[in-house]
Parts: C-alpha cells; structure tokens; sequence
C-alpha cells in the first residue's frame, strides 16, 4: 500500500513537471514547434475525453467528431455574432455537454457494435445538416472567423497556452473520475453491466454523465481550434478520421487509465508528424500498420507494458469472455 | 407482523410464453424461502421480475414500498440483493474491489475507504479474506460463488435471493455454503433460494414454494410440499405421480391394516 | 525532427511514387549534372501544399505535374537570374490529405521549418482562403493555382494572387454563346453539387441566365458523395428544359451524364463545370461526351506567345505531352502558370525578397503560354479571357473567344 | 407515372444497395466483426473488372467470377492470418482493427491505380428499354437481376450446402457447433472469404454503373452500414429487405423533400431505427 502511495506521487509530480515544461514551451520561440504543440494538446484533449466513455465505462463512442464539430460551429457562430472568444469557447463546451446528455439518453441503451454505429452516424448527420443549412453555417461555403489584431507570436503563444489549459484540464477530469465512485463505477458497468446494476449503480445516470464528460472539452477544444484556424468548413471539423484517431491514441497509451491517453496522445502525434514528413503518399497505410501493430504486439498499451499488467487480455482463452465480448453479441 | 416482500398476481410474458404466471407469495422477515420447480418453471424469471430486470404485470411491495416499477439499482438500493445461476463477478477486479462495488453504490454517501473497510469485512465472513487480492477470474468455482455471497452481503440487504449457489460444487464445498447461508440468516437477512438439491432446501427453508410453468402449485412446510401430489407430478409426470399415490394410500391401507 | 529528410528534389519528374530513396538519388544526380559554371549557384524554395491523398488527390496529382513541369523547365535553363546569381528552383511537396486543417497546418510547415520563399496555395477556393492568413502573416508570396471565389482575395490580403478569373467569366459567355446560337432556348435547369465551387458556378450560371431572359425551370442541389441522380433527372424530365447545367466533379459528372442517357433526359443544350476539360471525363463517358458544352480558364487550343519560361502555348503543350504523354488541362497549366508567373516576377524584381517579389507580382503586365497576366487590386487575375468548349467527336474544341475558335458551338446532338 | 418511375428508380437502386450490403450484413452477423475493409473490397471488385475488360476483353458480368474468386482467397488470408487471433476480444478491438486495415488496402489501392476516375465502356451498352412509359434502364436492370441471383444462390448455399449448414450453426452458438466438431476458426474464415466474395462480385456489377476509384470505399461502406441496420442484422433476406427499402427510400425521399437531403434522411432513419428498433425491419429480439 505504501509502495502504491510513494509510486502515484512520483506519478504526480513527475506530471506536474512534464505539463511545466511544455507550457514553457513557447521559450523556444518556434512557431512551428508551438503549432505542433497546440495539436498534441488538442489531440491529448481528445483522447482523454474519449477516455472516460470509451476507457472507463468501456463504450466504443465514435461521437468525438461529433462533438468537435459542433463546438468548432457554436464557437464561431458565436464569436461571429459578437460574443468574446474565451466566453464562446465556454458556451461550445456547454453546448455541446447538453448535446452529449441528450444524445446518450437516446443510444446509450445500444451496446457494442450498434452503440458504435449510432455514434458514429451522429457526425454525418450532423455534418449534413451543417452542410443544408447554409443562412447558419455558410454551408459548403465555409465560415469565416474574425482575425484577431494581435502579432503572429503572441497568436501563437495565446493559442497554445490555452488549448494546453483545457488539456490539463482534461487530465485532472481523469485523474477525478478514476479516483471517484464515478470512475469506480464505470469500471463495474465495462466489466458486467448487469451486474454493476445489480449492485446499486444507476447506470444510466452514471454512463450519461460520461458521455456528457467526455463531450465539454471537446467541444471548448472545438471552439478554439475554430478560432485558431479562422476558417472551418463541414467535411473538416466533423471528419471521421477525428473520431478514430482518439481512440488509437488512447489505446496507444493505454484506454482506461489516468495518463495513458496523453502519453498516446503525444506519441501518435509524434509519429504522425515522423510518418508525414517522410512518406509523401503512403502515411495512411503507414498510419493502418501502426494500428495493426498495436493491435497484436500492444493491446494494453504502453502504461499497460511498464505496470506488466495488461488490463485487458485481448486474445481470450476458449470458452473464457468478457462482458461485450463476441460470443455473446453474436450469439444473443 | 407485516410482510416484508408481498407479490400480487404477477405475471411475465415474453410474447406467447408466459413464464411467470400469476404468482402470488408473501415472505415474512426472517424467513427462508425456498423456490423450487423443475427446468423452465421460471424460478429464475421471478426472481428477475422482483429485482426490476424484467418489468411484469401485478403488484410487488417490499418493506411497505411498491417496487414493481423501480429500476434494478434503486430495488437493490432499497435491500433486496441477489446472487445469479451464473457467477457475475468483474472480472479484471480483484476480490476486494469486487466487493466493493455494492458496498460503495448500494447505499449513498458511502466513501470509497468506508466501502473498503466494509468489503474486507464481508469477504471475512464468507472466508475469502485471504484471498481478497487475488483476480476475481482467478478465483475457484466455489470461491467466485462465496464471492458472489460475500457482494451481496456487502449491500447489507433486507432480503437476499440466491439463485443456485450450489450448483457445481462438491458435497463438502456445499456443506460450507450451507452453513454460509444458515449464518446469514442468523444475521436477520430473509431469504429467498432457488435450489435444485433437496437436502439443502430441506436442511435450510422454513417454507417451499413450487412453480411449475410459471404458476405456483403449492405451498408450504418442507415436509407437507414434497408429499403433494401435484408437486410429485411437476416433477415426475403423471404416471409417477400416480404409482406415488397408490403407494402412498397402499402406505396408509397397510397402516390400517 | 526539425529537417525533413525526404524533401523532394524537382528534376525527378518520372519516378516512381514508391521509390522514394531511389527518386532522392536521381534527384540529387540530375541537380548536380544541371550546374552551369557562369553563375553563382543557389536555391530557392516554394512550397507546394497539395491534396496527393484523400478526396481530392485526382486534383492533387494534376497540381504536382504542373509545378513539375516548370521547376524542370527552369532548371534545365539554368534556374532563375537574380543578378550574379542563378537560383535553381526546389518545390517541397507536403501532402494535406485533402483536409483543410492539415493544409493550414502545412503552409505554416513550410514557412517556418522548411523556410521555404514562396508558396502556391492549396487546392480549391476554401483551402487558399484558409491557408492564405498564413503566408499573409509571415509575409509570403503566394500564388493560388485554383482559387476562383472573389472572397478568397477580398480580405484585404497583399500577398496573394490568383491565376483564376472569377466563375462568371466562365457562365456569362457561355450563355451569351448559346443564346446566340440558338435562340429558341427559353428554358435553363440547373443541377449543383451542394460544395464551394461547383455551388458557386451554379449560382452565376442561374445569374447569368436570368439577365438574358431565361426562365430558370429549376435549381436543384446534390449532396456531396450521391451515389444516384435518378429522382432528380426524373422530375427533370418532366420539366423538359431546352438548357440543362450541370456542375460537381469529374465523379459526380460521369454518373450523371449516364443515368441522364439512361432516363433519356435529351436537352437541346447539356453543359457540365468542372470535369469535360478533363480527359478523363472523355474517356469514361465515351460517346456520351460529345455535344456536352463546358467552359474553363484555360485549354491547349488558345495560342498565346509568352514572355515566359514555356514560350508560346504549343510549346508548352508540347513540353508537357513529352514529359507525362498526355494533353495538359486547364488544372495542370494553371499551375505551371503559377510557376512561370513567379518565376518572371522574381526575375523583375531583381532580388527574391519577399516585398520586392510582391510588388513585381502587383506591377506584372505580361503574356505568358496561359495568356496575359495582369492581377487586380485584390490580387486576383483580370486580364484573362477563359475560353469555352465543346467535345465534339471525342475531341474538345474551343468555341470562344472569337481569337482561338477552332468551330461553332453546336445545338442538339445529346443523347 | 411519375411516381411508377421513381419506384422504378429505387427498386433497381435498391437491388444494387442489397448486393452491396449482403457480404457485410453475413460477416457481421456470423463473426459479430464490423468490416470496415468491406467497402475497399467493392473497389477491388471493380478494378478487376475493370482490367479483365479492358485487357481480356471480360465482359463485367463474367469476371464476377474472377472477382469473386480472388477476394475470396484475400478475405480468408485476412480473417485467418489476423482477425481470428483478436475475435474474442472487446467490439473496439477488431473494429479499430479493420480500420487499420482498410488504411492499409486503401492506400495501396490508391498507389497501384490512382485516385482518378476510371470507368467501364461497354463495346455494346444495352441502353433503355421503355415499358409502358417507364424507363428501364437496361445495364443497371441486368446488375439489379444479377445481384439477385447471386444473392439467392448464397441463400442456396447457406441452406443447402454442409458448409453453409456450418456457418449458420456457428453463427446461432459457436460453442455448440464446436462441440459438434465444427472448426469454428475455419468457419470463421470461410464467411469473411464469402463476405469478401460477395463485395468482389458486387464491384464488379457496379462497375458498369459507378465510375471507379478508392475514393469510393468509404460510400459503399456506408451503404452497407444502413442497409443492415434498416433490414436487421445477418439474415440474407435482411439485407435484400434493407437494400431495397433504402433505394425507395432514397428515390423518394430525393424527390419529394431534394436531393441534396438524400443522405441525411437516410442517416436520420438509421439512427431513428437504432434508437427504437435496433434489430431493424425484419430483425428478431435480441441483438440489442
């Protein structure tokens, strides 16, 4: 117990010293560095969103663009309609929180692969309607943001220390949940969702307020990232891709732990930046064969790999399954 | 004294089977219970009936409150605690956090140290307390049922129903769970246990019950349901049924006699 | 991590995609033999942010030969005279994956860590603009290869410029054309592509027909990834309009062409934006191509004689069918214009300072292979006249303006 | 007339729509694994076709048979050599991978053939028949009643054959049909080699209708995705049911609200059906 204690100390501090050097980042004074830094951010807030639906309460959520793109749309209708840039971002978050709960009062009463659909066919909905409704959101003609008159390095700097707020704010969402009867909780509805009702937990409550959760930050990660680029159009705040690449993140790091998703995070963006530069055509199957790796050689994840244990055992042994495993799905 | 659980004419229907067929059944504070019927009976769909997995027709009060319509966490919440025909542990959790689960979510305002304290306590008591560590998918068939008691104790519920907790142990694995139950009971806990053995129901219950197709044919004192002859032909068929009354009248002739 | 290993070297036209050590080697070998000893040698780098994977890379790909074909035309003359110096020409090449976001990200890339001198823009109108806050802030030349919309110069930007005139310098001719043609033709419909350009082309064709008189029978819009116009080229034909207009992407363009044959929807007159200037359409669409109208800004037929790097314009048809085998369309050509435009302004300017080569950019009166150049305030190109065409006989043929007509525009024929 | 002529329409779309959906609806329904590669395996399809045209002169609706036989073997390499060593893992985990591997296939796809349109010009286009004022467009009637028919004989085979006989026992209870000495892991990557079949032999239908390119696989997909849940989950006749719902559907909906809305009723359905009726039109209780 006292080992624990002494580990998960060092875990704090080490963290608190990693997320100080970053935010000192801008010292380098590289714009491009800090360009690189505001995306490991936004992508770490992704992650760690995606986290306490996907990670904790084991819900394969497809929502992340989703929600990324109605803040990216709330944001910058209401910066446009004269609302000051942080309060905006403030509202994306609320919005699309409220989206969230709505939207998981109605599907999360789907498991495994049709939960997984629901999710990801919200996005497209949602893109379309952005698309039609063109006297809102510009339609295919994307929209505008107004230009900020400050200087390109104190953009730069503004940008990135902010999206690097919501980030740690990210973290600390977890780091909370994992030590709450929330997080607790959701464990207990990954591992046996009948059962975790069995024993007292209100799971609807409980997954609905993880999908609420894992929606505020990207949502507000949506609205800045609006304001940073100046210019969104549909096809781009609500791609796919923005909700799959969370999830490799997450996996990368290790899903349903505190750091994990931000170590992922940081990683993926790593290697993505590697993969791009040097494979001009060829980084989406390089891109496929990193998650096909991680698949078979990484399935618990780097965390997963250093504390030896690997939650959770990907190829099962006969006749041995977990609570959303194949058998059951297929079988039911 | 009133009731602690009372079921009026509760039905369940799933499309054209009705598997719980009209019930009617009050169970006194401190009673064991014990529900019995061949394969398919709907033992097993009452129980979830009574515990709000599936919402039927009829009335159901527990402790003075009407439930029929609550959710399965807010009757568990209220103290009726079940264990199921198949072990549900969590299965990446060890055995504490196992228990900890219904001893932090079954009552509000419980901390997660407090929950603890209380988890290693009823693992104790069901004799896993030096295992407490260990994996839940680790466990022994019989310690995963012990576990299974052990969750259930940790919700410290008013009623307790036990769905085949001996089904696959061994004789001398029985015999400890026997006495868990008995010591259970001990503590005050009503129960409620489906059962297949009838040594343990006869060991353990004050009062049977007997579903067949989802209705219940009797009732009663251990010894008085086995000798019904309806009961006898639930589970044995008609002919056997008969050849057991003949004999049992043949009994009595003889006694005469 | 700061230096990209793998910056393409431009002499390298031919190599493969997947060869990418190889192509380097090649690269460096051409660029090495290529020297000449009068100069001081030197490079400059433009970066080139393109779509080469995703949705848009047909379009990507096109860009690519494009600044290909200049940079090696350049270099094989011994690169750019900047007073003693000769500046060998470099394109670094990032790849946006058809995502917008990545193309901001990219223009930045460029700028910052590859340092690049100039920029071409990415594709299309929407990623121009989005990327255009960017060069503008880090005072960048640059040059948009594909960007029509008038509101992607009208920022109040002074680093950007355009090769394309806006879209009603495509619709209004060519109704002008048709009607003059024909002027039976009383009825227009028009079928869009819900997307920036194909939307906005859609709309100033509607402009255009109703300042002639037109009546517009109906505008219908399409979303983005239709896999069936069936519904909508019913009740098209119920409508029987003279005029059908069709706008979307080479894709969208093809399949509808087919299900219009195919629901035997046979207007007097069927022009489609953007996708017959492409060979490809021809090829797919086989008979069915032919009467099909269309207009863009720039096709091998015109004949100019350039002051530029590729000389007249059969010189540069010519160049290009060497390098790559095929005819050049006005995508490929608008982006070696890019290139041979910024290559004459930073001859003018004497100097490849970015303010110096801007003001050359904002002062160019010119003539090159793709025709006069000569931008407006917002910097955008005014001096172009885009011709209209025809395919008739699996060939295109260039119907206006009157100075390049190969024949009339014929009426009738669409099966 | 009109309306006769869209349901026309939708029917002959909605034929296209089954075949798309039927080898997807029996790999989700067997394996209980997402394919995301599903939609890459129609483009393939469709290159075959293409090439075995253009270079051997194979008319479309024959090399169905080279199609078909060719994804089959990649299917079964695929399920065999990678899938079926993650089959009992959590949902996420096979769906991230086909993910994977359809990033894979897609960029290969699009390095060997390019992302430009290619399409199939018939020698001899059969044109439009008109019958009794309805326009039967012939090439896209024939794909309709040949994706029919393959869709039947795969019925055949599933009902009929000792390996289709297999794979309904495993996809019922893969314990049970282990018991009974079925090899489960082979079976498994029989249905994705059939699920793979059937997409190759739709490509290669759909290459006489839709131009050809990867940038295609991500509209088959979601195709294929709707279809199944509107008709329910790994019944054939699902998937028929599905397919030509969706087609009318579509049509109609083009018609009567615009077609620029055509996919957002068709997604709005979807997510309508999950949320109140997640075993779809002829689904049976269950899946949920």
């Amino acid at each position: 117990m006292n080992k624990g204690q002494t580990m998960h100390r060092v875990a704090v501090a080490l963290t608190l010293i990693a997320v100080a050097l970053i935010a000192a980042l801008p010292a380098l004074s590289d714009n491009y560095l800090l360009r690189l830094g505001t995306m490991g951010a936004m992508y770490a807030i992704l992650a760690l969103s995606w986290n306490i639906i996907g990670g904790f309460a084991g819900y394969p959520s497809f929502s992340t663009a989703a929600f990324f793109g109605l803040g990216a749309y709330s944001g910058a209708i209401l910066q446009g309609a004269g609302l000051p840039m942080p309060l905006a971002w403030v509202a994306a978050g609320l919005i699309a929180m409220a989206f969230a709960t709505l939207l998981g009062l109605a599907i999360l009463h789907l498991k495994g692969h049709y939960f997984a659909i629901a999710s990801l066919v919200v996005a497209e909905v949602l893109l379309e309607i952005t698309t039609s409704w063109t006297s809102l959101t510009g339609g295919g003609m994307g929209l505008n943001l107004p230009i900020i008159r400050i200087s390109i390095d104190a953009q730069a700097r503004l940008f990135f220390w902010s999206m690097l707020a919501i980030a740690v704010m990210a973290l600390g969402m977890n780091y909370w949940v994992s030590r709450h009867r929330l997080g607790f909780g959701l464990m207990c509805i990954r591992q046996n969702e009948d059962a975790a009702s069995m024993v007292g937990i209100n799971t609807t409550l409980y997954k609905v307020t993880a999908f609420a959760l894992s929606a505020v930050l990207v949502g507000a990660a949506g609205a800045l990232y609006a304001s940073w680029v100046f210019y969104i159009e549909p096809p781009d705040v609500f791609a796919t891709l923005t909700s799959v690449k969370p999830i490799v993140m997450a996996m990368l790091g290790g899903a349903g732990t505190v750091l994990g998703p931000a170590i992922g995070a940081v990683l993926f963006l790593a290697m993505e930046e590697l993969v791009w530069r040097n494979l001009l055509q060829i980084h989406a199957a390089a891109l496929g064969l990193l998650i096909v790796a991680l698949i078979f050689f990484l399935p618990g994840g780097l965390l997963g790999l250093v504390t030896g244990k690997r939650k959770r055992r990907v190829v099962a042994k006969k006749g041995e399954t977990t609570s959303n495993s194949a058998v059951k799905g297929g079988a039911a | 004294m009133s009731p602690i659980l009372e079921l009026t004419n509760v039905t369940q229907r799933f499309g054209g089977l009705t598997a719980v067929d009209d019930v009617t059944l009050s169970v006194m504070p401190g009673e064991v219970v014990g529900l019995i019927g061949p394969n398919g009976a709907g033992k097993t769909t009452l129980v979830n009936v009574i515990t709000g997995v599936y919402r039927g027709t009829g009335t159901i009060v527990f402790d003075g409150q009407r439930i029929e319509a609550l959710k399965p966490y807010q009757i568990s919440r209220l103290g009726v605690a079940r264990t199921y025909q198949v072990v549900q542990p969590f299965p990446e959790m060890t055995a504490l956090e196992n228990v900890m689960a219904p001893a932090t979510f079954a009552h509000a305002g419980v901390s997660l140290t407090t929950a603890r304290e209380k988890a290693a306590e009823a693992l104790d008591f069901v004799g896993l307390g030096a295992e407490k560590d260990k994996r839940a998918s680790s466990l022994t068939l019989a310690g995963r049922k012990r576990l299974e008691l052990a969750k259930s104790l940790a919700m410290e519920p008013k009623v307790l129903l036990l769905d085949e907790v001996n089904a696959g142990l061994n004789p001398a694995e029985i015999d400890v769970a026997v006495d868990l139950i008995r010591r259970i009971a001990a503590r005050g806990v009503t129960i409620i246990i489906i059962e297949h053995l009838m040594k343990v129901v006869m060991n353990l219950c004050t009062r049977i019950v007997v579903l067949h197709h989802g209705a219940k044919i009797a009732e009663g004192a251990p010894d008085t349901v086995t000798s019904d002859p309806a009961v006898i032909e639930a589970y044995l068929g008609n002919r056997y049924a008969k050849r057991a009354a003949e004999r049992a009248a043949a009994a009595a002739g003889g006694a005469h006699g | 991590m700061r230096r990209s290993p793998s910056r393409l070297s431009v002499p390298r036209l031919s190599a493969s995609r997947l060869m990418l050590p190889a192509a380097i080697a090649a690269g460096l070998a051409a660029a090495a033999l290529t020297a000449p000893a009068a100069f001081a040698q030197e490079t400059i780098k433009v970066g080139a942010p393109l779509p080469l994977t995703g949705a848009l890379s047909p379009e990507g790909l096109k860009q690519q030969r494009g600044y290909d074909l200049w940079a090696k035309a350049v270099n094989a003359d011994g690169g750019l005279k900047v007073g003693d110096t000769a500046y060998e020409v470099e394109i670094v090449y990032v790849d946006y994956e058809s995502q917008t976001p990545r193309a901001v990200q990219s223009a930045e890339r460029l700028i910052t860590e590859d340092e690049v001198n100039f920029l071409f823009s990415p594709f299309g109108s929407g990623a121009a603009k989005a990327a255009s806050s960017v060069s503008e802030r880090y005072q960048i030349p640059t040059i948009a290869a594909t960007a029509s919309s008038p509101s992607v110069y009208d920022q109040g930007y002074q680093y950007l410029f355009g090769t394309f005139t806006p879209n009603d310098t495509l619709t209004t001719p060519l109704t002008d054309l048709v009607l003059e043609a024909d002027d039976t033709i009383k009825t227009i419909a028009v079928y869009a592509r819900n997307d920036l350009f194909p939307l906005a082309i859609a709309h100033e064709a509607e402009a255009a027909a109703k300042a002639k008189g037109l009546d517009v029978l109906s505008f219908d819009e399409y979303a983005i990834g239709t896999m069936d116009h069936a519904s909508a080229l019913t009740l098209m034909r119920t409508r029987q309009p003279d005029w059908v207009f069709v706008t979307g992407y080479i894709n969208d363009l093809i399949l509808i062409r087919r299900q219009l044959a195919d629901l035997g929807v046979a207007p007097k007159v069927l022009s489609m934006i953007a996708g017959p200037a492409y060979k490809e359409f021809i090829e797919a669409a086989g008979p069915l191509a032919d009467n099909v109208s269309s207009a863009a800004w720039w096709h091998p037929a015109v004949a100019y004689d350039g002051d530029d790097i590729f000389g007249t314009t059969a010189d540069y048809v010519a160049a290009f069918e060497a390098e790559y085998g095929a005819t050049p369309d006005y995508a490929e050509a608008s982006a070696s214009a890019a290139g041979a435009i910024l290559g004459m302004a930073i001859e003018a300017a004497g100097s490849i300072d970015p303010q110096e080569v801007r003001e050359a950019l904002a002062q160019m009166d010119a003539v090159t292979f793709y025709g006069p150049v000569k931008f407006g305030e917002t910097g955008q190109i005014t001096s172009l006249e885009p011709p209209v065409f025809q395919i008739q006989d699996g060939t295109t043929k260039v119907v206006f303006p009157e100075a390049v007509k190969q024949t009339d525009l014929v009426i009738g024929g669409i099966k | 007339m009109l309306y006769a002529q869209i349901l026309v329409n939708g029917l002959i779309l909605g034929g296209l729509y089954a075949c798309i959906a039927v080898g997807f609806s029996l790999v989700w329904g067997v394996l209980n694994v997402i394919n995301i590669l599903h939609g890459s395996f129609v483009v393939l399809g469709s290159y075959v076709a293409y090439f075995a045209y253009v270079h051997l002169g194979i008319h479309p609706f024959l090399s169905i048979v080279l199609s078909g036989a060719l994804l089959f073997a990649l299917g079964y390499v695929i399920q065999a050599g990678l899938i079926n060593r993650v089959i009992a893992a959590p949902v996420l985990t096979t769906l991230v991978l086909t993910f994977g591997l359809e990033l894979l296939l897609n960029n290969a796809v699009l390095v060997a053939f390019s992302a430009d349109y290619r399409a199939v010009q018939l020698a001899n286009p059969m044109g439009s028949q008109i019958i009794g004022g309805i326009v039967f467009p012939m090439e896209r009637v024939m794909a309709t009643l040949l994706a029919l028919a393959l869709t039947g004989l795969l019925y055949l085979m599933l009902a009929k054959s000792k390996i289709g006989r297999s794979i309904v026992a495993v996809r019922m209870d893969p314990e049970a049909a282990a018991l009974m000495g079925v090899k489960v892991k082979r079976i498994y990557a029989v249905t994705f080699g059939v699920g793979a079949l059937m997409a190759g032999a739709a490509g290669s239908l759909l290459s006489v209708v839709f131009p050809i390119s990867p940038l295609n696989s991500t509209e088959f997909l979601g195709i294929a995705f709707v279809v199944c849940v509107l008709g329910g989950l790994g019944s054939i006749a699902g998937a028929m049911v599905g397919g030509l719902a969706l087609g009318v559907i579509e049509s109609f909906g083009a018609l009567l609200i615009g077609p620029q809305h055509g996919l957002t009723i068709a997604f709005s359905l979807l997510i309508l059906l999950l949320i109140v009726r997640p075993t779809g039109i002829m689904g049976r209780r269950g899946y949920e």
